[in-house]
């Protein structure tokens, strides 16, 4: 699969997302944000940092780049977005995804590994999660706070469009499990047609015993697994 | 505009001495300008001329087969490490600054270390953070301690790069004072090392980043008032701000230019901005050089050629360029969106040359400049407390030995306590190379291929993503920072040569051999013959250690002048080491892993050739009887590197499981961490339990008399040279029959498991619950800041 | 001319720096404090004589870029 | 009564944030605009009638810990 990690000033993990990528045996490459295309790209990657320094608010310089149209036509299409941390804000500021990241609780910066569940399985980045399991995945963020309003928050119960909260190691969406205040204990979300997510943890942190856990595979497994999926279904109805 | 004409008083304010005003008349041949004698007076200041320390640092060793850019040479020094591969680390100080905004005193502090490392052609790696404060109780020291490590967060998370390591210590010596001193480790091939040099004449000079204010001017700056109409307020230097945002894309920039091959030379405008810059960049390659200040981008009103010289406006780089290849500099700096102007060229005149307004406003030789400044030899006499602390003895005070409560109040006592609530604000883990995070003895980072600043061939961002992976062999570097304050202020040499062998002890515990020192100098005022006395015998101290344990410095920072109202800070020598761990497999932590594993000690419990055994300067003493007093435990050098070197044997041997060294709080601190120090995630720790025994029957493995013996420095003593590890039952004879053949005491002392941490000596038999050790030790700081 | 816009938290989000703010306050010893909420404050010097279209352009800034609708309220005012 | 409080950078310190705002709105296309400056606003809602009592206090409070004096400079109103 072509993995297009996007490039803002500063973003600052778009190297881990690349490396996370391709050490799944996969191509990835970098979309600077000044361009307007996106190659060619089976999945796009807003990963995290400080895009433009986090001025203003987290995410709302970035999401005005010439590259974020593209990224909007990509996903109007279907195609599939994960933003992470920052990511997750740029996505939000864009409105391609509901609601709004803000400062943490503790008005200080969190760095950790925590648990998180996986609150459906059906979805293009959860699809591949074994069943029950939690994954343990670090969080490095100062503002990853999630909000919407009453409706907005219904609506995204209803639809089943969260993806990951915070829990504690028994899988208990514990008060003191949420690093953040995020309403509900958020962790990640997804759009209504599904195919653009958000999350505040670094599943790319997260894919090598040595760096202390490998759970962020299971996120990849399963986009690979939906697009692969995805492509030989055209590539049969093609035959046909 | 009309420059104010020089006067005794003038060059006063300026921080010059009369004999030092004659010495700049007679290197120009005539009386100095004003902006001459800013330049002077900064130039020869303590921070950019070392005049009061030079013939002190000339004693260190700063020699090894490894050493390929050494101490002094450059920007940073740089070490091999195999592989056509390389390391370049410094450590720099921001004490003062910090002191008057906490936040962004250190964020510029974090910010100047990083421009130091990609300065030498390297990729930022990782950054380190020793920190000294006040007493925590003090409301004004939170708001320091406070300030100063949101200022590191912010300037390094933004940047992106992992704060991995560090050591905090509270102390009233510092109170008013804090020290704050950062790391940087970056790395890059050999052929990638950049140098400051003003190479070429013709060459033109570029100047890249914000534009120029009045930043950080010294109070000399604005000594004299007619120099501009602005009000007071705008003429006063204005305090340092850092864009770590724009560091970030300073640095992408230049490390994409160092790979065209179009860069003569590179330098950082650090202290004394574009003063420094350029004087030095034109000493070190023997030419001249001459900018037009008219040409420098300048965001204040009315700036005068003294303040644009002098201003330490932030995240700006001088840049030397191969004449001809102008457009591919300025591509580049325009893809990153970054202010820059051409501002001069290098000549043959070996001068540095400013113009303004067409006007000449200094014309000095370089080199007089920024290498023949005034050296002084200062008066040391050994400070009259030490005579005192050396006749300290344990019969002078009440002893008392509540081992539980002792162990409980030590693991709270914040110097001691985990300093998550610090390094958990800090994002360690950035970039994918965090192997090794914040809570073991030292933090093991990763090189990978994509740790490499851009080659020639992948220039084009693009490209850069089909290299391969594994284009260069993985690498482990270990780094640690130490220092314990109290053990220098009681005896400066030998206080100086613990904190190189901690050092070492903690890279070795984490299965890294040492390579090499930077040293942050942190001390009182020179010219206090007591004060320059803990200096010299400090320097001696750690030059003897480091020569010892083969650990060569490949530069540092001296920050003298660290006063507060009520004296001098104790003389705090900070050490940063770095070390290489050859295979992963070596890698090892400080945490206690699996049921039934036996602990056994490396190194004997206690020195009884020691009138205090291990507890003079100890925390014991200061937590328990609230004194600072007594010679520290001595360290000798040979057992030190006897100690390295039988630990990495054992660790390469195999069978090691977890090693751990003894430091402040002794042998009962360090059982303690061994655990309750594994965090798995947020409110998750790993905690293991231990029964130990400390009774007659192990002393005697050691070879000791246990009458001899006092409890409390069994348990609490801080002797010298040891360390705890674990293995495999099953390994125990192997491990101990192997430390036998380097012929260092090794014993074992028990058994890894259960809930609880027991300890049996011959006093009695002390237990703790590991779930309650663990609360008081990891909350501590976070309820003392609430 | 210039602009200065207000960007305040819309009262139902959660406003930790104001609580903040708050507790220290109290700390101190100042009493009678209802609430305090913590927002931006943005200032804009602009060329150009004519209030009526820099308001209509900055106008629609802010709700645009300058405050994000979700979470803030703003008030512009040109001078 | 409410107090208003605008925190704003010292005009002689770099202000990156709002450099880079003044950067974002004219890529945007915005123009005329000469300088942008993002500073703190600070709304506090307190009983009491006395406004120049709770002046004062306000006062101190902004020297000594909502404004910092080193880089910031700060207005206060009642109302
Ligand atoms: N300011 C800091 N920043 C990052 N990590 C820190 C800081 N202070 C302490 N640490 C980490 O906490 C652990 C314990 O530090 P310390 O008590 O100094 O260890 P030791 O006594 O073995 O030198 C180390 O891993 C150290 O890197
Ligand atoms: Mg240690």
């Amino acid at each position: 699969m072509r993995f297009a990690v996007v490039q803002f000033p500063a973003s600052n993990c778009d190297q881990d997302a690349i490396y996370a990528a391709r050490l799944l045996g996969h191509e990835a490459y970098f979309v600077w944000h000044k361009e307007t295309s996106l190659n060619g790209a089976d999945v796009v990657i807003i990963p995290g940092g400080f895009s433009y320094g986090d001025y203003l608010r987290t995410g709302a310089i970035a999401r005005f780049s010439p590259v974020m149209q593209a990224v909007s036509e990509f996903a109007k299409n279907g195609g599939l977005v994960l933003g992470i941390c920052n990511g997750f804000q740029i996505l939000c500021e864009a409105g391609l995804l509901p609601g709004a990241l803000i400062r943490n609780r503790s008005l200080q910066f969190r760095c950790e590994h925590v648990y998180l569940k996986p609150a459906t399985a059906n979805s293009p980045f959860t699809c591949k999660i074994p069943e029950k399991k939690l994954l343990r995945i670090p969080i490095a963020h100062g503002e990853g706070c999630y909000y919407a309003d009453p409706e907005t928050i219904q609506k995204l119960k209803a639809d089943d469009c969260i993806l990951f909260q915070y829990c504690d190691k028994e899988g208990n969406l514990t008060e003191q499990a949420n690093p953040n205040g995020s309403l509900l204990n958020i962790a990640g979300i997804c759009n209504e047609t599904r195919n653009v997510a958000g999350m505040m943890p670094h599943p790319e942190r997260a894919c090598e015993p040595i760096l202390n856990s490998a759970d962020g595979v299971f996120i990849f497994q399963s986009i690979i697994h939906t697009l692969t999926e995805s492509k030989t279904a055209k590539s049969t109805t093609a035959k046909s | 505009m009309t420059e104010p004409k020089i006067t005794p008083e003038l060059v006063k304010q300026h921080n010059l001495s009369a004999e030092e005003y004659e010495q700049i008349k007679a290197i120009l041949g005539r009386e100095p300008t004003y902006t001459e004698l800013g330049i002077f007076s900064v130039m020869w200041s303590e921070h950019c001329s070392y005049k009061n320390t030079r013939p002190l640092l000339k004693t260190f060793p700063t020699k090894s087969p490894r050493i390929l850019v050494g101490a002094g040479e450059e920007n940073a020094g740089i070490i091999d490490i195999g592989d056509g591969l390389a390391i370049a680390f410094k450590i720099e100080s921001h004490n003062h600054p910090s002191a008057v905004e906490p936040f962004q005193g250190a964020a510029t502090g974090v910010g100047g270390i990083i421009r130091d490392i990609f300065t030498m052609g390297a990729r930022p790696l990782c950054v380190l953070d020793s920190l000294r404060f006040g007493d925590i109780t003090n409301p004004e020291v939170r708001r320091l301690f406070n300030g100063v490590v949101a200022g590191i967060a912010h300037y390094g998370n933004c940047f992106g790069i992992p704060t991995i390591a560090g050591e905090v210590y509270f102390d009233e010596s510092y109170e008013g004072n804090p020290l704050v001193n950062v790391f940087c480790l970056g790395v890059l091939k050999h052929n990638q090392i950049a140098r400051g040099r003003a190479c070429g004449v013709g060459n033109p000079v570029f100047y890249v980043g914000p534009a120029t204010g009045r930043d950080g001017l010294a109070g000399a700056a604005f000594a004299s008032q007619d120099l501009t109409d602005e009000s007071a307020q705008i003429q006063r230097g204005a305090v340092q701000v850092g864009d770590p945002f724009m560091e970030k894309l300073v640095c992408e920039a230049c490390l994409e230019l160092l790979a065209t091959g179009a860069v003569a030379g590179i330098q950082d405008m650090g202290a004394a901005g574009l003063t420094c810059s350029t004087c030095e960049t034109a000493a070190r390659a023997s030419t001249g050089i001459e900018i037009e200040l008219n040409k420098v981008p300048q965001r204040a009103p009315n700036m005068t050629p003294y303040e644009i010289m002098l201003s330490e406006s932030q995240e700006r780089m001088l840049i030397i360029v191969h004449k001809g290849r102008e457009e591919e500099v300025k591509k580049i700096f325009d893809k990153w969106d970054l202010p820059w102007s051409q501002i001069g060229v290098v000549t043959d005149t070996g001068r540095m040359v400013v113009k303004y307004n067409g006007e000449v406003v200094a014309n000095i030789p370089a080199k007089a400049i920024a290498t023949e400044s005034p050296v002084y030899h200062r008066e040391a006499r050994e400070p009259s407390y030490l005579a005192a602390v050396r006749a300290f003895r344990l019969d002078q005070i009440q002893r008392k030995y509540e081992p539980v409560e002792q162990l409980q109040s030590l693991l709270a006592f914040p110097s001691i306590a985990s300093k998550n609530w610090v390094y958990r604000q800090y994002d360690y883990m950035v970039r994918n190379n965090s192997v090794v995070c914040p809570g073991s003895d030292a933090a093991v980072i990763r090189i990978k291929t994509d740790c490499l600043p851009p080659e020639p061939e992948d220039v084009n961002i693009g490209s850069a993503t089909q290299i391969p992976l594994d284009k260069i062999p993985e690498k482990y570097i270990a780094i640690t920072s130490d220092c314990n304050g109290s053990y220098v202020y009681l005896d400066p040499y030998e206080g100086s040569k613990i904190a190189v062998a901690e050092a070492a002890r903690n890279l070795a515990c984490s299965g890294a051999k040492p390579l090499g020192v930077t040293d942050n100098l942190n001390f009182g005022n020179p010219y206090n013959p007591e004060l320059f006395y803990q200096l010299k015998e400090s320097v001696r101290g750690i030059g003897d250690a480091c020569r010892a344990l083969n650990t060569p410095i490949t530069g540092g920072n001296c920050s003298l002048y660290n006063q507060n109202p009520s004296g001098a800070i104790d003389p705090t020598p900070t050490i940063a080491m770095v070390g290489l761990i050859e295979k992963p497999e070596y890698i090892t932590t400080q945490w206690f892993k699996d049921e039934g594993d036996s602990i056994i000690l490396i190194g004997s419990p206690v020195n009884i050739d020691d009138p205090l055994q291990g507890l003079g300067g100890s925390a014991f003493l200061k937590v328990v009887h609230g004194i600072k007093n007594g010679s520290p435990p001595p360290c000798d050098l040979n057992q030190a590197a006897l100690l390295i070197e039988t630990l990495l044997g054992l660790i390469y041997g195999g069978g090691v499981k977890s090693a751990h060294d003894c430091s402040d709080g002794g042998l009962a601190v360090c059982l303690a961490e061994c655990c309750i120090s594994h965090q798995i995630a947020r409110n998750t720790p790993r905690l293991i339990g231990a029964e130990i025994n400390l009774t007659g029957e192990t002393l005697e493995k050691f070879g000791l008399d246990p009458q001899k013996i006092l409890p409390e420095a069994l348990l609490f003593g801080e002797t010298q040279n040891r360390v705890v590890i674990t293995t495999d039952k099953h390994n125990t004879g192997k491990i101990l029959a192997r430390a036998a053949i380097y012929n260092y005491p090794a014993a074992e002392i028990g058994k890894v498991g259960g809930s609880k941490l027991l300890i049996k000596t011959d006093a009695g038999e002390h237990c703790w619950e590991v779930e309650k050790l663990y609360d008081i030790w990891w909350n501590a700081i976070a309820r003392a800041m609430r | 001319m210039k602009a200065k816009i207000i960007i305040t938290p819309k009262k139902a989000v959660v406003d930790p720096q104001g609580k903040t703010v708050q507790g220290a306050l109290e700390h101190m010893g100042y009493t009678g404090i209802r609430a305090v909420h913590v927002g931006k404050y943005i200032e804009i010097e602009l060329d150009g004589k004519d209030p009526e279209a820099a308001k209509k352009q900055l106008d629609e800034a802010c709700r645009r870029f300058l405050s994000n609708p979700v979470i803030e309220d703003y008030s512009l005012e040109l001078e």
